[in-house]
């Protein structure tokens, strides 16, 4: 920690902020009907999982993730505008307003999307560092992983396979201890999830606390580095979400009230960071108080952006079906 | 008989929760069913009365949960077991047709699979292509399975304690547009609907309609608005896919000789291709025009909502 | 042009070796495709020619296979994944279908996955009821893929060749039954055969065969004995499910106004559903009769070598 | 061991025995093509991990396997002349005919049977583990596994379910160190595959020594014991196949010469059971000979009964489609 700059702490709050931003307003759009479907899986809470691992990549490195992909966007520096329209499911969206909110990519940041089908991204992950070695680039791959996720045959077969080829596929557990309504308890056998590494011989590389952005960058970096010259890394990162499941999700956080207050007022990553530079840096509040003003007019105007922007097109719906 | 209106995910409780009260060996499993009382609320409750023995609730693992509810079934238990969606039950196509669609056949008769698999299917409200599939006839083309998909909360509730009780594996789909339509309900707890038996739904002669599920809503408007042109279109509910009671299409063609197919799903090697295939193969003396065919597009459903309907079928293009 | 009579499993190995050769980026994976020389030898000698970086043998982990081979072209590169045989693909569906099908058009064209999945199909010799399908018009009901099925050595070398040079997802079938035939090959290392075109193997005028893969020898036989009788058959070979060449077949069908379907697959909800459907549909008026369909029955293939083969199609039910 | 009786060990030879010469002649019957088709897999190796491991089961409880059955179901008892017939196709085969060679099954044995799809039966243990729990017996489930099995999505998903549901069920892996022609080093992340027990927070029944019958007897008696009271256990049994994958392997028996020659002269279980034997009890060499000479004795009478047995017909064809 001694040879982080501010400026890098100030950026990682920036993204911070940004994303949970973003997310509240994703809340509220999505309750006056602006973001409409089913499915809307919010990143509040796990920003410093998202943040301090992607701050470890260089931008010819690869991202990839499940459904709970708008932080991670904002993290890799994914226009917010495209981003929100692609919520709004507008043709200005990063898919063309053909993905939605669980389908977020842009080919030009190597973020290779989020996807929905639990586990199915696992493989094309371990595609992607197939590709890395195979071209002999030095490139890595972070792949991030619901812990629910880690019971499905995918990430089996998939974590597997980067271990016997020596993929540089760094592997992040977002461990926030449920999938949908269902605890960790009752639906793996093994709790710490990093340990699964053993079944695959593979470079472990422990839990870290989701919630403090330089623990996980630092920890993702090691493996970063391990990833480029060696292989694999499998990493729990230990996290919480505010918002239940999704928007769907009615009940779950009221079951679970106590430890989501307790997640929040202790553990909450924004104000972990904060209360680090608070007490590194004399002074530093108005910077952050002009971070989370410039971040608050960036997601005003995605919003505006994706409420003005044109909705997709007979065309569109025909389109791209084949190449 | 008494009966009360009821939204189908009810109706399907009601069969369940019957059927759990008649029957020790009837169990529920899947991915969300207990605590969280079913993604789509079918289970809603069943945990709290039956307690975790009888719901319970599985990690993520399509392949796994078909898988275990083959192996209970062959012991005697009659599993219950819920694909979330159907689109999660590509997982487990290998588990439902190669495992428990044969296991019967392949050890000849030794092992039987009470099995019934439950999953939502269709249209999800903007659920993108991955979480839209519409996919029973893909899975009606291999022998050894049933396969039932009502378009009513009467029928949901008829043929889920049909498919409970027998001894076969069937899978049930359950269209997620059609879970909180309501409609009467028998509270007759032995109101079984036969597998096999297609309803006809509406009675006319100038036109058949073969549908399906979330089809009859489509059609019904259809008939609806052809009725007013005076046009009476006859409607033929086929409720199970496999097996597929042609008899009654054609009983129903022979009069109108004319017939619409209309379906949710995606227009080639599918449910409408083997409903036109049938007809003029053993109708062909009866034809007065072409079978014509209503369903999706053929491309995969998009997020935004305006092109998603685009895609799907529609009263409109039924007429 | 010069060419060789060599069996379908060489045609497809010079295919694959002509592409490495071409395409520094085309590489081949699967189960046994490397050391083992391949289940069906098709990549005979490609480890020992091309070396391990270019033929990897995998795990017994046919969703990682399959979703490996979709992210590794995403990023540029042309794997060609084999499924040791199509059963097997049953667990990759949701890496094909939802994935490999999907990803162009959700991300609205962002990505590309070229990528060709080899899988082989069919009846394998007594390989009972779980190893023994024939599911192309299955995958073919997914848009976003295409399905290539080829009946001749010549034609496995140039539609697979098409399907490798392609940008879209093709998932290439090979009848097990056919890997042995010989026929005609051209050396030429540019030789096509475009996706999507069907092909008159046979020209006649008295009835269309339409089939594909392994039909063609039934149909073919056939055709031989009838011809005897008079009779002239056209045979279209349709060569590709998706996209479905219909322009030939209905072109044939204005000459001849009969068909039959000839396919290997199970007869419901399958390739001869979609073509009786689809001639109805536009030939209603050139039809002297109905489309008929000659499929294997619609049961589990069993293990016993002589009701195994009752249950499969033959010459005289074409006839 | 010092509890074992002589009458015992016998059996178990003799079950070992039966096994040996059923195979190899099952090899000769199809070079005679008396056995047709394209897969037959040969338990020629493997004897004793299949005669200890059901040895310390009782009869109510459950064995399941893949398609390498034929000794599995011998040491279950199952009737030879219905083994055999069901090789040859033939209707009074244990399924008819219709199942073949890797399908064998015995319902009155709660022999469930073998599977051909790779991992495909290992949810299914699940499910019969899951029916001893709900109908509260106390008996377990034995399902054997392949090496290369264990890399599969399948195993993953059914493993940890079992452990999470604290299920009856002893997995054991037949490690013979090949999946057809792929070594386990080149499929396995993981090559002590007991290991992977970690990832489910499962007992670890560890390695034994499967040429062994009695070492094999031993440990699966003790995870049987934990089982039935507890909960589900991993073990991997160390074994050899002498004949090929199956019969279409032409090529890795002569790529690996050495080891097979090694594996055979100096492990073979059916030789180290007898050196035991020979050791422990003077002038019982006549009664092994006499073991073998009914062995077989019985498999001739087999196959007698097989070649001997009528073809299915065409209402078999289409019978048991459905109940
Ligand atoms: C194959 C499949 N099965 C089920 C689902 C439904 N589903 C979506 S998210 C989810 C929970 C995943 O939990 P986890 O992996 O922990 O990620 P988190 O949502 O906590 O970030 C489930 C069951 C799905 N999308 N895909
Ligand atoms: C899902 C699936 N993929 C591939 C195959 C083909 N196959 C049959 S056996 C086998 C090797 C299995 O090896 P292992 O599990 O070690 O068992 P062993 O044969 O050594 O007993 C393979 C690849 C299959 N039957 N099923
Ligand atoms: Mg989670
Ligand atoms: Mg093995």
């Amino acid at each position: 920690m001694a040879t982080l700059k501010k400026e890098t702490l100030l950026e990682w709050y920036r993204q911070m902020v940004l994303i949970r931003l973003f997310e509240t307003r994703c809340d509220e759009l999505y309750r006056e009907k602006k973001i409409t479907g089913v499915y809307l899986h919010l990143y509040s809470g796990h920003e410093a999982t998202g943040v301090g691992a992607l701050s470890a990549l260089k931008t010819t490195d690869h991202v990839i993730t499940a459904y709970r992909d708008h932080g991670i966007a904002i993290a890799r520096g994914v226009d917010t505008n495209a981003i929100m329209a692609e919520m709004m499911g507008k043709r200005t969206g990063t898919s063309g307003g053909k993905g939605g909110s669980m389908h977020i990519a842009s080919r030009e940041h190597n973020f290779w999307g989020g996807y929905a089908i639990v586990g199915g991204h696992l493989p094309l992950a371990a595609g992607i560092g197939l590709a890395c070695r195979y071209n002999e680039t030095e490139d890595v791959v972070v792949s991030f992983i619901g812990d629910a996720a880690t019971n499905n045959g995918y990430f089996h077969e998939s974590l597997n396979m980067s271990e016997i080829w020596h993929l540089p596929v760094v592997w992040i557990i977002e461990n926030n201890l449920v999938g949908m309504g269902t605890r960790i308890e009752d639906s793996s056998g093994q709790v710490e999830l990093h340990k699964r590494a053993i079944a695959y011989g593979m470079q472990d590389g422990g839990r870290v606390d989701g919630q403090d952005v330089i623990a996980v960058n630092k920890v993702v970096s090691e493996a970063v580095a391990y990833a480029r010259k060696t292989g694999p890394v499998l990493i729990e990162s230990m996290t919480y979400r505010y918002k239940g499941h999704g928007v769907s999700d009615k009940t779950y956080d009221k079951r679970m009230a106590d430890e989501l207050h307790e997640w929040m007022e202790n553990k909450d990553p924004i104000e972990i960071l904060k209360r680090t530079l608070l007490e590194k840096y004399k002074g530093i509040q108005k910077e952050l108080d002009a971070i989370q003003k410039a971040a608050a007019v960036q997601v005003e105007e995605a919003t505006q952006y994706g409420l003005e922007s044109p909705i997709p097109t007979y065309e569109d719906l025909i389109s791209n079906v084949y190449v | 008989m008494a009966e009360r209106n009821r939204p189908m995910r009810e109706a399907l409780r009601m069969a369940l929760r019957e059927e759990m009260l008649r029957d020790e060996k009837v169990f529920v499993m899947g991915e969300e069913v207990g605590i969280w009382n079913g993604t789509h609320r079918v289970t809603q409750g069943l945990l709290e009365e039956f307690g975790a023995k009888r719901v319970k609730d599985t990690p993520i693992t399509e392949m796994a949960i078909a898988g275990a509810a083959v192996g209970a079934a062959m012991m005697g238990l009659r599993p219950v077991a819920e694909m979330m969606t159907i689109n999660f039950a590509f997982l487990a196509l290998d588990a439902i047709v190669n495992h428990a669609a044969k296991i019967h056949y392949m050890f000849d008769g030794q092992f039987r699979v009470p099995l019934v698999i439950r999953a939502a299917t269709g249209w999800g409200d903007q659920a993108t292509a991955t979480h839209s599939h519409t996919p029973e006839p893909i899975f009606a083309h291999f022998p050894g399975l049933y396969v039932g998909c009502p378009s009513t909360p009467r029928d949901a509730k008829g043929m889920l304690k049909a498919a409970i009780r027998d001894d076969n594996p069937v899978l049930f789909t359950e269209f997620i547009s059609l879970y909180s339509k309501p409609g009467p309900v028998p509270d007759d707890e032995d109101f079984i609907i036969p597998i096999g038996k297609a309803d006809v739904k509406r009675e006319g002669k100038h036109v058949t309609i073969v549908t399906y599920g979330s089809g009859m809503t489509w059609s019904t408007h259809a008939a609806d608005e052809l009725a007013k042109e005076g046009i009476e279109c006859e409607i033929v509910d086929m409720r199970w896919l496999r097996p597929l009671d042609m008899a009654t299409v054609f009983e129903s063609f022979k009069k109108t000789n004319r017939c619409v197919v209309v379906e949710e799903s995606l227009p080639h090697f599918s449910f409408g291709s083997e409903i036109a295939a049938q007809i003029q193969e053993n109708m062909f003396d009866y034809m007065d025009a072409p079978v014509k065919r209503v369903s999706a597009m053929d491309v995969p459903l998009p997020y935004a909502h305006d092109i998603e309907l685009m895609a799907l079928p529609s009263t409109e293009k039924v007429i």
